[in-house]
This record gives structure tokens, C-alpha cells and sequence, in this order.
């Protein structure tokens, strides 16, 4: 759990920061690795104040979509405080456990910031950190994974279970396909569509400043996110192990079928769209990794890489939004992709896991005491369908909202000059490299 | 033939080439320079170490044309790179006495 | 296991990426990176579908030297199989082992590159990644590691014991020192010969483009080396704690010898020879982790790296040969080194953790309770010597095969354009930096 | 352990050295990498001979401030010697105690570079890295975490309790604060001084050549500070993931303050303000680590980096040294920060862990079974001071003398031309881009 | 004196450098530039992002040489740096009408 | 005009460039070069492979002035680069025959 929480501070920094960083060009890239950290430490400072408690308690009477107020500022949040895994009776310290959620928060609105790069100022960046998660992390986190653990249904198996709204559909995800990537990629979109394309787009060549580091990032994201998927089992198991197994394979899958989709439509395979792949292919088997056998992992990692080829390559282009670094095109349909997959894959006759039987286990709320259920396809398939609309529905909303009050207020958009000189030694008075 | 040498805003160096070839202009060379002038750089502050950038980011374009496309080069240069802002850039023109077209070996404006 | 399974995939992307890549001149950076990783993924996936069942399986008539097809396409492997580690009745998820084993097939291949960087076809690439394992990694690692477990043993006692080829010659290989570097060291000499050297080698400059990326790829080398040898423990214990420490030790000793031959020799201690020294080190140690002594591991890296310096500056040299990145004078002449070494340093004489009479445990086959035997340096010596020669026979005659089939088929090389353009833009269309 | 070992080789190797490399003009950075892992392999090997004993035996008549010999060369230290931990009966493996402690000795060694960056020489820094860890290190080590342990202290309970000068104040130091980070920073100032400033200090522009790689360090340092600040609690526990949060938040609050104080004062937030922050935010943790609660680090964190703010700019400017990488302003002003802040922190009140009575566990010396003491501030306070104090001047006098011993005999500085065209090209030989 | 700039393919610097040296030419400035031409760029395409590259790498070599060597430098040059396919560049010949060695003052044809 | 082009050690710009504003030059473009000349380089070594590296980190200063402030920017700019070592650079001196400014389109002397 402690390794897992490193691996995804990884993610971020510098894993996430140089592939985004690698991207943009020259004259962006401190912007860039400044606007991930900033992100990140507000969204670290902002859980201890008050995300964890709206993410992550009894939420009253608006359960069903947010948390309340029990644990602002970490209020009882101590050495000695526990949160339930799956298994009745073992436990986590808290503080373990709210240190790797609080690395979730942080990078999920790291991740928005792909769309929007090379042209949103720097103080409308440290806005959107504040506000963004306030209403569409939080909550979204709430809906998705907040219950009060077996334990806690034990004590008193005769109450109803109380549990956020995404999570009561019974859809599968693992390790936050929804809460995580979805969300992250409509917002990038969302944020994309507001703030209009950066000046040049489409006319002037805007290449990678160094594809170098976005591979670097890339490989960090790849190592880091076991930290993800293997962190999410909560224990130490078998399951990890095959949260693993599935995290290489699609991966590998997916980094392979990019560059073969290169290979027969341009003749060319590239770095970029290896790198590319491999990061679809994380996105992918986010929501799988516990759920689906090695070989479904491989078809998952196959199929997802053309899917996202034409979101980044013809869809873009016909569209004309400015999704500057894809976040939407890998993120948001890799994981649509993802998480719609993970119904099928879950398949037992397809090597998945199968699912679980809830009403079995309702009595004392111990997953791994569950019967197994009867795997169903288009049962699990539609609750799948309900929890991506859902994201898709309340991202796009809360993006929008919080988009358009920077924009409305202190204003989205670095002035037309910056865009030109280069965020870099505009905002922040420095340049990336010199000689 | 002439060398014209054009110092210009980096951001500016695709409107520049696109000018230059519709100006008829069929090759032109390019280099990354700093330059120095009225245009004053920003402040750059490295934790305690502040100091005035003198030098900012420019790119420099060469481009040998014939000495009667000479001006309307020019002319393209000044429409396409001006913003009318201090540190747009500055043009020169000096003379070429022969050119040589490596592959070929033609010489003069032949060459170009 | 699993956190060695990730420091592994670290060691290769990024880490042998950057190594490589930033040894590489500019305009082959992508290529380098990309052929780093098109091997790894297809390495991934073909161990899934193949690999693994022929290097872990019972091979029948061909047991001795390769395995067989009972676990095709990750038949059977569940999350409830597992494997057995050195001590009965101790095992381990086989999802985790598998996914470890995986990530060593996969740098074992992409190691060998360092010949032929430069020069190689993409598609040769996508060639080599799939029939190399087949005849040269598989075989190998079947020779060398497998053996049906002591539990097997123990329900069988009266049977003979099966195993590999190299494992049955009581050879001593810690953590894959004929298995990976001897292997791919031989591989990349073969296919440095077969392939010829770049244009221009030994009349035009041919500097690194990035001593900076190298020096971070040999760090990250060197923290995920830990995950090879502390994680071929398989046990987390005492072991694994000597096999770290052998492992600093060694890298240390071995980047300061490196460089004190530099100093002696040229006047100048280069920080490309402290990183080529680390790397010796750890390639050296590799095979003796968890045998040698602290003190026998010091000796051990100030002696390899003076005898890899003869290889990749005098010898090279003098023989002309173009093995671009000296994969084979470092992983090939440094896997020697130790695995001769290691023959030696079990010493317990030195400081070392002496052998074992496997006679005494054949009844269980728990190494744990084995008796200690007596050490004798010329058969211990002899053991290791034999299991070099075989490892480096079969090799260079698998490498030449596979390398001779790309040649008179696809073509191994790219064409002189490409080479001297740079294989950047020829083959993937992209360059690497741009500003 | 052995995970927080690994991650403080990742921080030392590429972390700090990319950190520090960063920053350096391009001249010159192959020539701080090479010096980052010179003193490093240095470092490990000095520790296996004579380092370890120095710092982890029994001093004898000079216990109060240095070791003995008795485990020179290794000497019993096996896979079956074990060393205690902060309770009685839990014991870790010896070598995994003294890998750790390793990469502390080297990692300290390492820091003191960045004070005297772009101007020494390389003989000397070879020098130096053998002789500063006898005078200052080692004895530093012995004095603030020497005692025999609960077991020990059991088994002979009425013998008086030996100790390190400095753990016999009383003073809280979670995971190296004295040792390490205010021990560096002195003596990176001291080298400073004696060193003199770089040619052109103060007249020509000295920007760092990537800012990339300068984030990328801090981006490792944070990820591989859970080492040292998780690792120190040498058992895992729910402590630990305090450590965990505290790390994550200090630092999260401390880049925050570091850019929040730029924009104020200079109406821009910069990149490097943000790197610089983030690390000031690990130094001033270190101590608290353990000790303080995840809102008083969050204080800690925003205080930190605004004195940081005022060495590194006004009084360097103003007293003219050329702290090259302002090894003393962060690490040393950090450094001491924390050491007095965890007085404070530590405080039941203000969420800290309180402090324990030593009296009521003398008997057997387990800590976790003493009964806390009541928090006294002005007690605590005063031992923090003092332990501040000791370590400062101890720390001074030791690196004079080092610095002053290599000045009259090696010489200390590179030759002025060596300084003008670089020391990568001088000193090494290679430079360090190449196209 | 002439100054002779030569814009080559940057696998040939090495090829020209020598040739020059061959040909009495004792000292040269080379500069990494990016060139337009005949010669047309790949096609880079960074994910959705294709576009056609305007511009090659390409080294510039700025020689300055007496009026006398002039002429067997420029075919140096040519003879170094002609592979015959397009894109091979080319050799401008400007006049330069004083030179200064800054370490000793000479000037004039000794400074070469 | 005068085209001034000066080949100077980098650790020389600034204090050139401060000499030259000293000298009243307003303006002046610089670029990164690499330049082999009587200064031989240093030996490199990458492992095994050993070569002479024949090129220099040099920076270049190009600055287009007045025909009669060329004799003092020359002056200006050989006393403050030069060291006396071997290697100090070179300074040329070309005809300009036209400058323009881009943002205000004046030529001539005007335009420096
Ligand atoms: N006399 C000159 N010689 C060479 N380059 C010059 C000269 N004057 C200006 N430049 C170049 O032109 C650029 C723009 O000049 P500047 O004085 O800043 O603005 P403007 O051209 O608008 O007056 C400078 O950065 C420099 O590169
Ligand atoms: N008129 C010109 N002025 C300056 N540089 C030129 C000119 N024409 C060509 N070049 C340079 O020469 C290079 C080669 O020219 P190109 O037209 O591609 O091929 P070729 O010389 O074989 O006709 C170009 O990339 C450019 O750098
Ligand atoms: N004839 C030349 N044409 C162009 N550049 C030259 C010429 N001669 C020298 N240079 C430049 O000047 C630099 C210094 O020249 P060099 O011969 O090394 O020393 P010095 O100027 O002291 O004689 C060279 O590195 C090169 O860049």
C-alpha cells in the first residue's frame, strides 16, 4: 500500500509531467512541468483540508453523490483510525489508505491539464486545482468507491447498504477507470472546447520538443501504475498478481497495435505512437486489471490502440478542437473503452474472474464470502453503459461549470503575446534550457 | 546575386518562408540565434540570481536570390515578419559574388 | 516478488532505453528507443502465448534443453496456481513468477540491440524479437532454471531429478548471468559481426548524443538491478539482504575500478566509464549475488571492469568489429567474468556462502535443509566453466541462426540513406527533439 | 528495508545528481554527475571498510563520539547477525541495517557538492570523499543514533545506558535531519568559503542548462524520500504511514510556499522556485517525519520555504559567498528549520506524537513500551537547539579542517582555464550533448 | 579575401572539413542550420499531427580564404560534398574586406 | 555598412558584447558554432573509440554597424576577446549594402 502510494506520486512527478512535458513545445515546457506540480500539490494540500472527507465519508443526505464533513482536515484521522478492505475484519491504517487516494486526486486533475496546454495561464491553472475537484473529483470519487466497508455492514446487516450512486449499479471498476481516466479526459475535452485552440493550430508545426523525455514519461507511467492497479487489490494477494500480469500484457498489447496501425495506414511506425499505446493500454485495463484473464488483457490492449488512433488522428482533425496533448483522444475514450470492456472480459468463460453474487454477502458485507453470480453479458454490460454515462454526464457538466467561472472571472487564456514568447519566460521568468 | 539575411521573431519564421516562397524565392537557410537590441529581454531570476536576459531567442534566415528579386524579398520579409512591435527584426543585404549548386555544379543564378 | 517484477521493467523502460539511447547519435535516438521497446512488447506478449511454456514447462523427450507445451497461452495459469521456491512447502502465486520471468526474457532480448544499434531494420527488429527467444532465451533459461521444484521432488522421491541441462551440471548462476548477459553479450557480438559495421565506423566521430540520458539509464539500471538480484531469492530473507549488499558493493567497486584504469591509462577518469563500470559491476555480480561474501564481492568488481576495458577499447579495436553500444564488452565479457568469479567466491574460505550436497536433500529436495558440502574450488570451478562454454556455444550458434535467416529473407540492414539520414526520420518519421 | 534502501540509491543515483546536474552549466555536467558518483562509490566502499564500524560500534573510551573498529572490513556481519530495533526482540538483518545505513553516508557526502559546484577538482573531490566522512560523517552518525539497543539494554539493565553524544540530549531527530542535511549544508557552506566564488560570479548570467532534468531530480528526491523517512521507522507500520503523509504534505505545502513567496515578491512563480520548495519541504520534514501530525507538517511545509527564500537569495547576495546550488540555504536553513520545529511539532497539542519518558523503559529499553512523558516545550526546544548547535559547529570545524588539509596539499580549485572552457572537457575528456 | 559559405549535408562535415583542409584552408566556422530547398522534407506525423517538414537539417561552413584559394575551395567543397542527389546544397562566395586575428592583431590575409 | 562578424571564445560574449554597447553598436545577433582552426581540441574518448575532436565551442557575433563605427567596433571587440591564447577567433569585416528595419521599415544607417 506504501509502495503503491510512491509508485503513483511517480506518476505525477516526474512521470506524468514529462510525458505531457515532452510534448508541448520548447518554449512551454517549464509551464507544463510547473502546472503539473501545482496541480498536484494544491490537490495534495486540499485533501488533507477537505477532499478526503468529501470523498470518503458518510455524505448525509446527499450521499448518494458526495461525502460530508467528518474529516475535514483530517479530523480523527490518526496513527491509530483503520479503513476496512474487502475481507471482513482486516483493515488498513487509514492514513495508508488516505495517502493513496489522495495521490488518485492529484493526478486526475494532473491529467486534465493535457488539454489544455500551451495556452491556459498559470493563475487560472492554480483556480481549476482548487475548484475542479470540488465538484467533479470528490464527488465522483464519492459515487464510485465510497461504502462503509464490511465491517461496518456486519454491525448492523438489517440496514440498507449505503454506498455512492455509481457503485450501487454494480459496475466493475478497478482501479478508477471512471473516477480517474474518464473524468480526467471529458474535462481535458471540455476544457479544450472553452478555451479554443492554441493560436497557430493547424497552420504552424507544433512538434514534440523532446520525444526523449515523453518516452521517459511514458516508461515511469508503465512502472508507476502498478501502483495503481496492484495498489487497488488493497491486499497483498494472488489478485494482485494477476492485476499485474494483465497490466503488462495490455499494455505491451496495446504500445504494439498503436504502432502496427501506424505501420499500415502511414507506412511508419513511430516512438510516439508506441508511447502512445502504451499509455492507451494503462487506461484500458485500469478498470479490468482484477477482472479479466491474461489473454482477455490481450485482446483488451489490441482492440483499445486503433480505437484511440482515430480519436487522436481522424476525429480530431475533423472535429478541429485543439486537444493538445490527446488527454481526451487516450484518456477519455481509452478508458470508455476500458471500462465498457471490462463487461465483457469479467466473462468467467472468457477467462475473467466472474462476478460476484452481492445479495450472498449483503449479511456481513465480506466480498470474498460472496457466491459467485451468475455472469450475465448484457447485465453487466448495461450497468457498465450506466456508470460511463454517468462519468461522462457529470464531468462534462462540472468541467463546463468550473471552466466557465475562470473564464467568466479571472480569465482562462494567457494572453496572445505569452502564447507567442512562450509561457515559459512570460509566467514564470525562466527558460528550460540554456547552454 | 544577393545575400539577404533576415533577423526575425521565432514564431515568425513559417509566415516568413511562406511569404519568401510566394515572393518566388526557391531555397533559404536558417539558424537559431540570440539576438540584441532595443528590445529588451525579460528578468530571469534563478533562485537568489536575477538577471536582465540580453540575449532573446531570434532566428536568422539567409537566402541567396537574384539581384533583381532582391527587393521584392525584401518587401516579403518586412510584410510577412512585422508586428510593429520593438524587436521585430531587422533585414541586410549584401552582395553574393558567386554561387555554386553542389549536385550540379551550375553556377550563378543558375544555382539558386 | 512483485516489486522486483516492477524494478525489472524499470531496468528497461526506461532504464536500458536511456542507457542505450543516450549512447546513440541524435538522429537514431527514436530509433534506439524504439526498438527497445518493440522488443520488450513483443517479448511480453510471445511469453505469454509461447514463452513461458517453453522455457517453464516439463519438455518431455527435450526436456533437457527445452520445455514443452503444457502451458501455451497461459494455460492453467490461474490465480490459484503456484509455483515452488527453494524450500518446501513455500510457494508463490505462478502468476507472480511468470510476470517476473517475463520481464527477464524481455530485457534479455532488447540487451542485445547494444551490437547492432544504428544499423538494424525496424521490421529485422520485429523479426529478432520473436524468433531469437525461440531458439536462443527459451532453451537457455530452460537449461539453466528449471527443475520441477522440491515439493515435486519430495512427493516423488525415488524418481530421478529432472532438470535442465546447465542446472544439472551443478554450475551456480544467482540471478541469470549465463541466462541474460552471457547470452545477449554472445547474441550482440554474433550480430554485430553478421550485420557489419556503420558507415563511417572508426573514420568519422560517432559521440553519444546524451552522456546525461546514459548516466541516468546506468542509475536506473542499477536500482532496478536489485529487483534481478534480490528478487531471484524468490524468498524475501537474509539472502535477499546479502544479495543487496553484494550488489552495491560490487557496482561500486566496479565503477571505481573503471575509472581508475581510465586514470591510469588516459590521464582522464570519464563519467562514460564510471556508467559503463556500474554496469560491468552489476552484470558481473549478477551471477554471484547471493554466494559471494561482501568482501569477495569488492574484489569482484574491481577486477571486471580493467578486463571489460580491454575488450571494448584494445580488442574491439584491434579486431574491428562494430559492436555499437558494447553490449558484448560488458554484458558478454562481465557475465563471464562473474560467472567464473562466482565459482570462486562461494569460497566459504573467502567469505563466501559455500555450496551445496544436493545428494543430501534429493530426498525432499528442499535446498533449505540440504547438508553444506564440502567446497572444492577445481570442481566448483570446473562446474562454472562448463556451463559458460555451453551457454556461450548454444548462443552464438542460435544468434548466428536467427540473425543469417533475417539476412537472406527480410535483410538485416537499413539502407545506407537511412543510415546516413538517420533512422529517426527514414523509418519512424519523427525526430527526437525539436525546439 | 530493503525497498527503502533501493529508493535512496534512486535518490542519490539519478535523483540528486540530476538535481544537482541540472543546474550546472552545460560545461560542466558531466562533471557534476561524475562527482555525484564518485563520492557515492566512494562512499560505499569506505563504509564496507572502515565506515560502518565508525559509525555502528561501540567507541570505547571515545564512544561518546565515534565508533570503534570492531566490525572494520565487515567483520561478523553475516546473514545470521541481526541489530534491534526500536523493540525488544524485533530484529532486522544486520546487512540490511548497514545497506541502509549506506546510502545515507553516501547521499550526505553527495549533498555537500552542490555548495562547491563548477570549480573543484576532481582529484580533490576524490579526496574529500574519503576524508570528510572520517571527520564529520562518521562521527556525526555515531553521536546522534549510537545506542546498543532495547535487547541490550534488557539484558544488562542496570549498566548506564551508552549512547552518541547527541541522542543523549534527548533530541528528536526522525530520519537524518542533523546528520544529514544540516551536516551537509555546513559543509557546503564551509567549502564555499574556502573554496571562493566562481570565476564570474556575480557578473556573468550562470542560468542551470535544463530545468528539466532539475525536476526530474526532485521529482526522483521526492519519490525516493520515503526511504529515508518511511524506511527510518525500520519497522512498517501505521507510523510509518505517517511518516508517509507528513512527507507528502510538508513537502506538497513547502513548493506551494516557495513559488506563493516568488509571486508576492517578484510577481512570478517559477519552475525552479517549485523544485527548490518541494525539497526544502523533504529537508525540514526529515526530523519531524514521525513525530509531527499532517497539520502541523502542513505548517511546517508553508514556513520552511520562505526563510529558505531569504538565504538563497538576500543574505547570499548580500554576504556574496557562492554557495553554487545553495546546498546550505536549502539543505542547511532546512535543515535546521525542521531539527527546531520538531520541537514544537512534536507537541501532543498541536497533533504531534508527544514524547516518551526514557525513565520508565530504561529497564528494557523497548521505546514502544515506555510510557509518554508529558511535552515540555521549552525542554524539548532547548535539546533540539542544542543538538543544532553540536552539529553545526561540529560539522564546521570538521569540513575546515578537510577542505583546508586538500587546499595545501592536492589544491582544491580546477585551474582557471579548466573553469572557462568547462570541466567536462578538461577534466573528463567527453562532453556531454553532442548532435 | 572571400568569404566562401557552404551549406552541406551533415554526414559530408567531416568529408568537407577534410577536403578544405587538403586545399590549404586552415581555419572554418560551422554552424548547425535548418535548410529550404528543392530537397523536400519528410513527413513527420506526431499522433493526429501530420505535417509536411520544410526544413533539413543541414550544416553551414563559413570559411574565410585569400582571393587565390578561392576558387580551389570551392571545388573542394563540391568534390567533398556532391553525393549527385538533390538536396546536396550549396557554395556562396562573398567578399570580405578585412580579417582580424583577435589573439595577435594581424590582420589582413595574415590573420587566416 | 559594415557587416562585423567576430568568432570569440563563448565565456567571451559577454564582455564583448558589453564592449561593443561601450562602442555604441545598438544591436548585434549571436549564434553557437563550432569552429577548427591552429587551436587544436582535445583528445575524446567514448570507451574504446578515441578521436580528435577537431571542432571548438565557439560563439559568433554578427553586428551590422555604421561605416565609420567599424574600426572601433573591431577595436572594441579584439580587446575584449582577446586572452592571448591560441584560439582567441577571428573578426571579419563585410560590405553591407542594405539594412531595413522590419518594424518601422526605415533603411539604411537608420535601420541599425
Ligand atoms: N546592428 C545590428 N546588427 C546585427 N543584428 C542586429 C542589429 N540590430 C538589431 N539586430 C538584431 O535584430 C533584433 C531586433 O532588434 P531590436 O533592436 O531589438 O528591435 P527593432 O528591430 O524592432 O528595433 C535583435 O535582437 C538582433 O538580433
Ligand atoms: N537561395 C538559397 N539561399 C540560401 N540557402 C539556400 C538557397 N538554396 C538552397 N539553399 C540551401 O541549400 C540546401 C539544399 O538546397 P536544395 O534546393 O534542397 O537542393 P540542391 O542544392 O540539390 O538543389 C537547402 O536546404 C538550403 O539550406
Ligand atoms: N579562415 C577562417 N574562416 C572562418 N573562421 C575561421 C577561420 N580561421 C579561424 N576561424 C575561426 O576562429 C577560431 C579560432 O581560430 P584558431 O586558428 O583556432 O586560433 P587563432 O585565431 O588564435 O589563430 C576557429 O575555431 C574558427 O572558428
Amino acid at each position: 500500500m506504501l509502495l503503491s502510494t510512491l509508485l503513483v506520486l511517480l506518476m505525477i512527478l516526474p512521470g506524468l509531467a514529462l510525458f505531457y512535458g515532452g510534448l508541448v513545445r520548447q518554449k512551454n515546457m517549464l509551464s507544463m512541468l510547473m502546472q503539473v506540480s501545482t496541480v498536484t500539490v494544491i490537490g495534495m494540500m486540499a485533501w488533507l483540508l477537505w477532499g478526503y472527507s468529501l470523498a470518503f465519508t458518510d455524505g448525509g443526505g446527499l450521499d448518494t453523490f458526495v461525502g460530508g464533513f467528518g474529516r475535514l482536515f483530517f479530523k480523527d484521522v490518526t496513527t491509530s483510525s483503520n479503513v476496512a478492505t474487502f475481507s471482513t475484519g482486516v483493515v488498513i491504517p487509514e492514513l495508508a489508505f488516505a495517502a493513496f487516494q489522495m495521490t488518485f486526486a492529484a493526478i486526475t486533475a494532473a491529467l486534465v491539464l493535457g488539454g489544455v496546454a500551451e495556452r491556459m495561464k498559470f493563475g487560472a491553472v492554480v483556480v481549476f486545482a482548487l475548484l475542479w475537484p470540488l465538484l467533479s473529483y470528490y464527488p465522483m470519487a464519492h459515487m464510485v468507491w465510497w461504502w462503509p466497508g464490511p465491517d461496518a455492514i456486519a454491525a448492523a446487516p438489517t440496514d440498507p447498504i449505503k454506498s455512492g450512486l455509481i457503485w450501487g449499479f454494480g459496475a466493475l471498476d478497478f482501479a478508477g477507470g471512471t473516477v480517474v481516466h474518464i473524468n480526467a479526459g471529458i474535462a481535458a475535452l471540455v476544457g479544450a472546447l472553452i478555451l479554443g485552440a492554441r493560436k497557430g493550430y493547424r497552420t504552424e508545426p507544433m512538434p514534440p520538443h523532446s520525444l526523449t523525455l515523453t518516452f521517459v514519461g511514458a516508461g515511469l507511467l508503465w512502472v508507476g501504475w502498478f501502483g495503481f492497479n496492484a495498489g487497488s487489490n488493497l491486499e497483498a494477494n494472488s489478485y494482485a498478481a494477476l492485476a499485474m500480469m494483465n497490466t503488462f500484457i495490455a499494455t505491451a498489447a496495446a504500445g504494439f497495435s498503436w504502432t502496427v496501425t501506424e505501420w499500415v495506414t502511414r507506412k511508419k511506425a513511430s516512438m510516439l505512437g508506441m508511447a502512445s499505446g502504451l499509455v492507451a493500454g494503462l487506461v484500458a485495463i485500469t478498470p479490468a486489471a482484477g477482472f479479466a484473464g491474461p489473454v482477455g488483457s490481450l485482446f483488451l490492449g489490441l482492440i483499445v490502440s486503433p480505437i484511440c488512433v482515430i480519436f487522436c488522428s481522424t476525429i480530431k482533425n475533423a472535429l478541429k478542437y485543439d486537444d493538445s496533448l490527446d488527454a481526451f483522444g487516450i484518456h477519455g475514450v481509452g478508458g470508455i473503452v476500458g471500462a465498457l470492456a471490462t463487461g465483457l472480459l469479467v466473462n468467467p468463460a472468457w477467462g475473467g474472474a466472474g462476478v460476484v453474487d452481492y445479495t450472498t454477502c449483503a449479511a456481513d458485507g465480506d466480498i470474498s464470502t460472496c457466491d459467485t453470480a451468475t455472469y450475465v453479458m448484457s447485465t453487466q454490460v448495461l450497468a457498465q453503459f450506466k456508470a460511463v454515462l454517468v462519468a461522462c454526464v457529470w464531468s462534462a457538466v462540472a468541467s463546463a461549470i468550473v471552466f466557465f467561472i475562470i473564464k467568466y472571472t479571472l480569465g482562462l487564456r494567457a494572453s496572445a503575446d505569452a502564447e507567442e514568447e512562450g509561457l515559459d519566460i512570460v509566467e514564470h521568468g525562466e527558460r528550460a534550457y540554456h547552454s | 546575386m544577393k545575400l539577404i539575411k533576415a533577423i526575425v521573431k521565432p514564431f515568425k519564421l513559417d509566415d516568413v518562408r511562406e511569404a519568401l516562397v510566394a515572393a518566388g524565392v526557391e531555397g533559404l537557410t536558417v539558424s537559431e540565434v540570440k539576438g540584441y537590441g532595443r528590445q529588451k529581454g525579460q528578468t530571469e531570476i534563478y533562485r537568489g540570481a536575477e538577471y536582465q536576459v540580453n540575449f532573446l531567442p531570434k532566428v536568422m534566415l539567409e537566402a541567396v536570390v537574384d539581384d533583381a528579386a532582391a527587393a521584392k524579398a525584401v518587401e516579403a520579409i518586412k510584410a510577412a515578419a512585422a508586428t510593429g512591435k520593438i524587436g521585430d527584426g531587422k533585414i541586410f543585404v549584401l552582395n553574393v559574388e558567386d554561387a555554386v549548386r553542389i549536385r550540379t555544379g551550375e553556377t550563378g543564378a543558375a544555382a539558386l
